[in-house]
């Protein structure tokens, strides 16, 4: 055996501020993974700060991330099947860039959706399916074809696969090596990371990788298909990490009211991202009171170190 | 006594009505909301078997507490299995989920649902929020019940975009041929109860409290004069209301 | 709330007997479930015991469970990706079956039979793939169709969908309600089970409904889907079941030799299969010494009450 | 002092020789047996950072004790993920696992591979235990690398059945017009490595102690003179051998 075996294994370990900029360039097409669970806010809070440009950015059920991506003005256009704030209403920035013709839509269901990464996940250039053939969804999707089932003569919509040239996603824990376990609810994540050609991960912690062997079941995508893998506890805030701490729900209540106002949604971009300089000071502007709120209102699922 | 739903919220009483439509030991794929609402109180009076799916992959929960994403803490919180959104499309698909339950900001006659813009697709008043899961599930689910509060501006002759898709004589070709779901079927407001017919929607009868005319005021359609005088809840199904606490306060 | 909430919930808890009797007919199609891990082999031989004849057996990769019902008369085909003895050699009986022309095959790779469970599972008729274009595999499944995609205008595989009448697989823990847990090594089972129409369950333990909640990411079937369920300890052996067993290689060594001669495999099968009463029948054929030491050489996952 | 391979198993040849092969940092869909081990060797020696990825679902692993099948208890044990079949095939299609290994009972010069039937499919004398996942890895994966013992009865002009596809001219033109993988590169025996030219394995060097006539004895095909004069196996990978006992002490 080599001598240097352990140590000559390559670590997956960046900074948040490489991570981002050494897989993220101006125009690219990027997923953001969370489905009201393990939302990537403040990894994609980086690509504001960076300033990042012109970029696509889909998912299939999008939240309030996404309209702080599109108030930021870096995003030229979505990929989506939802843009709201879940259980309370719109998504304003979103409502506005389209009504100023400011945005790109390429606009899905989150079935279809969540199809095209699985089809760009199987290396298929599309996947059938029996949806967006009635309604006015496949009017709008233009360049959506149609093919007939060679068995049934059916007509099926052909979905075609979407490849993102990034995920950015958060998981519960990671080794040095990328090794990356999530669990609980995961919708449409795993699906967009495995579908993308490259993955950058944040996590609540970097663990051993003897961590990762005791529950094999729970690695959701194995270390040699991620780029970069940076150890950001609470960086799924206002979201939740099963396990780790619960969903903020008034912080999406109020940010409802912001979004709906330039200067107020201006101030709040400036407080909760631009002027942001490290997860502690991310911690530090959450405040220990409600720090400690949600780690109390864990949502019960047990840890595998527990 | 019969139970007096004019003391509910109007979110809990479309819940109740619509509960009814729920039997034991089917499937049901919900949203967050007044879907969420209507399958729990169903799960908690007359079908405790009903197996509620969220299309965030959650299966075999029971919030009690109000969730405001179908990934929230409170439904993976007690579940009895979490999967994948790709899973239970793909059972949705296979037609293996008996029921869907939907809302939207616009219905017409023929159950066409809008959430996606007021206005012209390409120039909207107000951009909402898009199909999410609805478009697949109105076109997947072999029966759809569709929840509207009584607000005459959500009732319209035409939607201003067929976002979830429902029975049209066109569409209902359509999904015959290509082997779809067969659409709505029942629409449930907090005052009635209308089940879908060849012409559109027609009332089945006005919640016990109201009248026909309360039941069908404003509403753009020809609705019928109704098959039964007026719906009763059971007991059961009235007193499951105290477990969902958050039901009674709201509105 | 129903005074009987808790009561008037349904069980799936089955005997074995009904479960097979009333949900397996003469010309079934049935997916045998586990790959190399929990393999349901005591279920299985309960449909050899109860002699239910005709039958269309299926699942990728398939190993002495398939030579075992083969031997007993009772498949009249088999759709698969491979039958064999996994590291061993051939599967005699097999070999045998289709030298003398007793067999219909319907002969898949691994991938493509797992496409067609997959196209099964998600409703559709079929699902394209860039395999079976090449060699003569794709002579031999003469119904297999192709199409072009529309998109890239490259050909394609249209891999028809399985969906069998009847899924048998086995996995460590159920609820009386039917929620299955399982963990290790899956292969294509929970792909096989979900494209099924019925599904029968065969468990190490059954555990209580809160067992169930504490790791909701390992329930792979929901209730609802599950057709009966059986407590049968030891149920996947000679195969193992990560946490409970381990793999009696030996046997599946000796299973050679013996499957090469008819009047040692008719003995095997009288022996293992068809004097066997109970499942307390079979692990006394099995031995206390040799359980004990299955039970020793575990996988080293570790289980969820632990 | 050069590392005598004759005291090897002729398994350990294949393997030592194959592992040579898998640089370090590529991901690699390996079978149970000889391809399982070659992976572990490189891993063990010059590629710690090679992904293995069996069929069975099951990455991140290096089993030190023998498996029968890529499902069994030591691959699993002690892995770093276990996923589906369907997982990894999936990525194998979408081009994301560089390398595969593949024995069979017979191959030709283009490296077709027959593990199906000795004798006419219809009425075979032999009948194998068909594909698994060996045609899919033939079509799909980048890079081919094919195992075999040197032991003539394999080495055939035409095998009975192509179960895996090669690199015949035909073949090659439909890898390359529908986005196939690229076919076999090299066959490795446990005498010597061959790689894939447009007309059929050509030698590339025998293994260090074997002659040129060994390396080519009883091959029905003109493998030509061979490029380099032998292949000299590294410190670290053959003392990586003694972490595979089983290896050693096997034929």
């Amino acid at each position: 055996m080599n001598d240097n075996f352990e140590i000559s294994k390559k670590t997956k370990i960046a900074t948040l501020e490489s991570a981002i900029a050494d897989n993220i360039n101006s125009g690219s097409v990027i997923f953001l993974g969370g489905f009201g669970h393990a939302i990537p806010f403040y990894s994609s809070h980086e690509i504001i700060r960076q300033n990042i440009k012109d970029l696509t950015i889909c998912r299939s059920g999008a939240d309030i991330l996404f309209d702080q991506m599109i108030a930021s003005g870096i995003v030229s256009k979505v990929i989506f099947g939802y843009i709201g704030n879940p259980g309370v209403g719109l998504s304003h920035s979103f409502r506005k860039a389209v009504k100023n013709h400011k945005i790109l839509l390429e606009e899905w269901t989150n079935y279809s959706l969540i199809l095209r990464l699985h089809a760009g996940r199987m290396g298929l250039p599309f996947i059938p399916s029996k949806i967006l053939q009635i309604g006015d969804m496949p009017d709008n999707i233009k360049y959506m074809k149609t093919i007939k089932c060679p068995y049934t003569d059916i007509n099926m919509s052909a979905i075609p696969a979407l490849v993102p040239d990034v995920a950015v996603i958060h998981a519960q824990q990671a080794d040095e090596f990328g090794n990356i376990q999530m669990w609980g609810v995961d919708g449409d994540t795993i699906e967009g990371a495995l579908a993308s050609n490259k993955i950058i991960v944040s996590v609540e912690r970097i663990v051993d990788n003897s961590e990762i062997k005791k529950f094999p079941d729970r690695t959701v995508i194995p270390a040699h298909r991620v780029s970069a893998v940076v150890e950001l506890p609470w960086g799924a805030y206002p979201s939740y990490v099963t396990d780790f701490y619960s969903r903020d729900d008034k912080h999406y209540i109020e940010y409802d009211k912001i979004s709906r106002d330039p200067d107020l949604l201006n101030g709040y971009i400036d407080k909760w991202i631009r002027n942001i300089e490290s997860i502690e000071e991310y911690k530090k502007l959450i405040g220990m009171k409600k720090l400690k709120e949600l780690q109390n209102g864990i949502c019960g699922l047990k840890s595998n170190d527990e | 006594m019969m139970n007096d739903c004019k003391i509910l919220s109007q979110n809990a009483r479309i819940a109740v009505l619509a509960a009814r439509d729920l039997q034991d030991e089917k499937s049901c794929f919900v949203g967050i909301g007044i879907p969420s609402d209507a399958a729990c109180l169903a799960k908690l009076s007359h079908a405790p078997n009903l197996s509620l799916i969220y299309e965030s992959g959650v299966i075999g929960t029971l919030p009690h507490s109000p969730a405001m994403s179908t990934g929230s803490p409170s439904i993976a919180h007690n579940s009895d299995m979490i999967t994948d959104s790709f899973t239970v499309f793909g059972e949705l698909q296979a037609g293996r989920i008996d029921i869907g339950l939907l809302s939207a900001a616009q219905v017409d006659t023929f159950g066409n649902l809008n959430s996606t813009v007021i206005g012209p697709y390409e120039n909207p008043k107000i951009r909402m929020v898009g199909s999410g899961g609805a478009h697949d599930i109105a076109c997947l689910v072999p029966e759809l019940i569709i929840l509207m509060p009584h607000d005459s501006r959500r009732f319209v002759n035409d939607v201003d975009f067929i976002t979830s898709p429902g029975a049209n004589k066109e569409f209902n070709e359509t999904r015959l041929k290509n082997k779809l779901g067969s659409g709505p079927v029942s629409l449930i407001t907090d005052r009635a109860r209308f089940y879908m017919s060849k012409d559109g929607w027609k009332l089945d009868a006005p919640l016990a409290g109201y009248s026909y005319d309360e039941a069908t005021e404003d509403l753009p359609w020809d609705v019928g004069k109704g098959i039964n005088n007026s719906i009763t809840i059971s007991d059961d199904l009235f007193n499951a209301i105290r477990y969902l606490p958050y039901l009674e306060s709201k509105n």
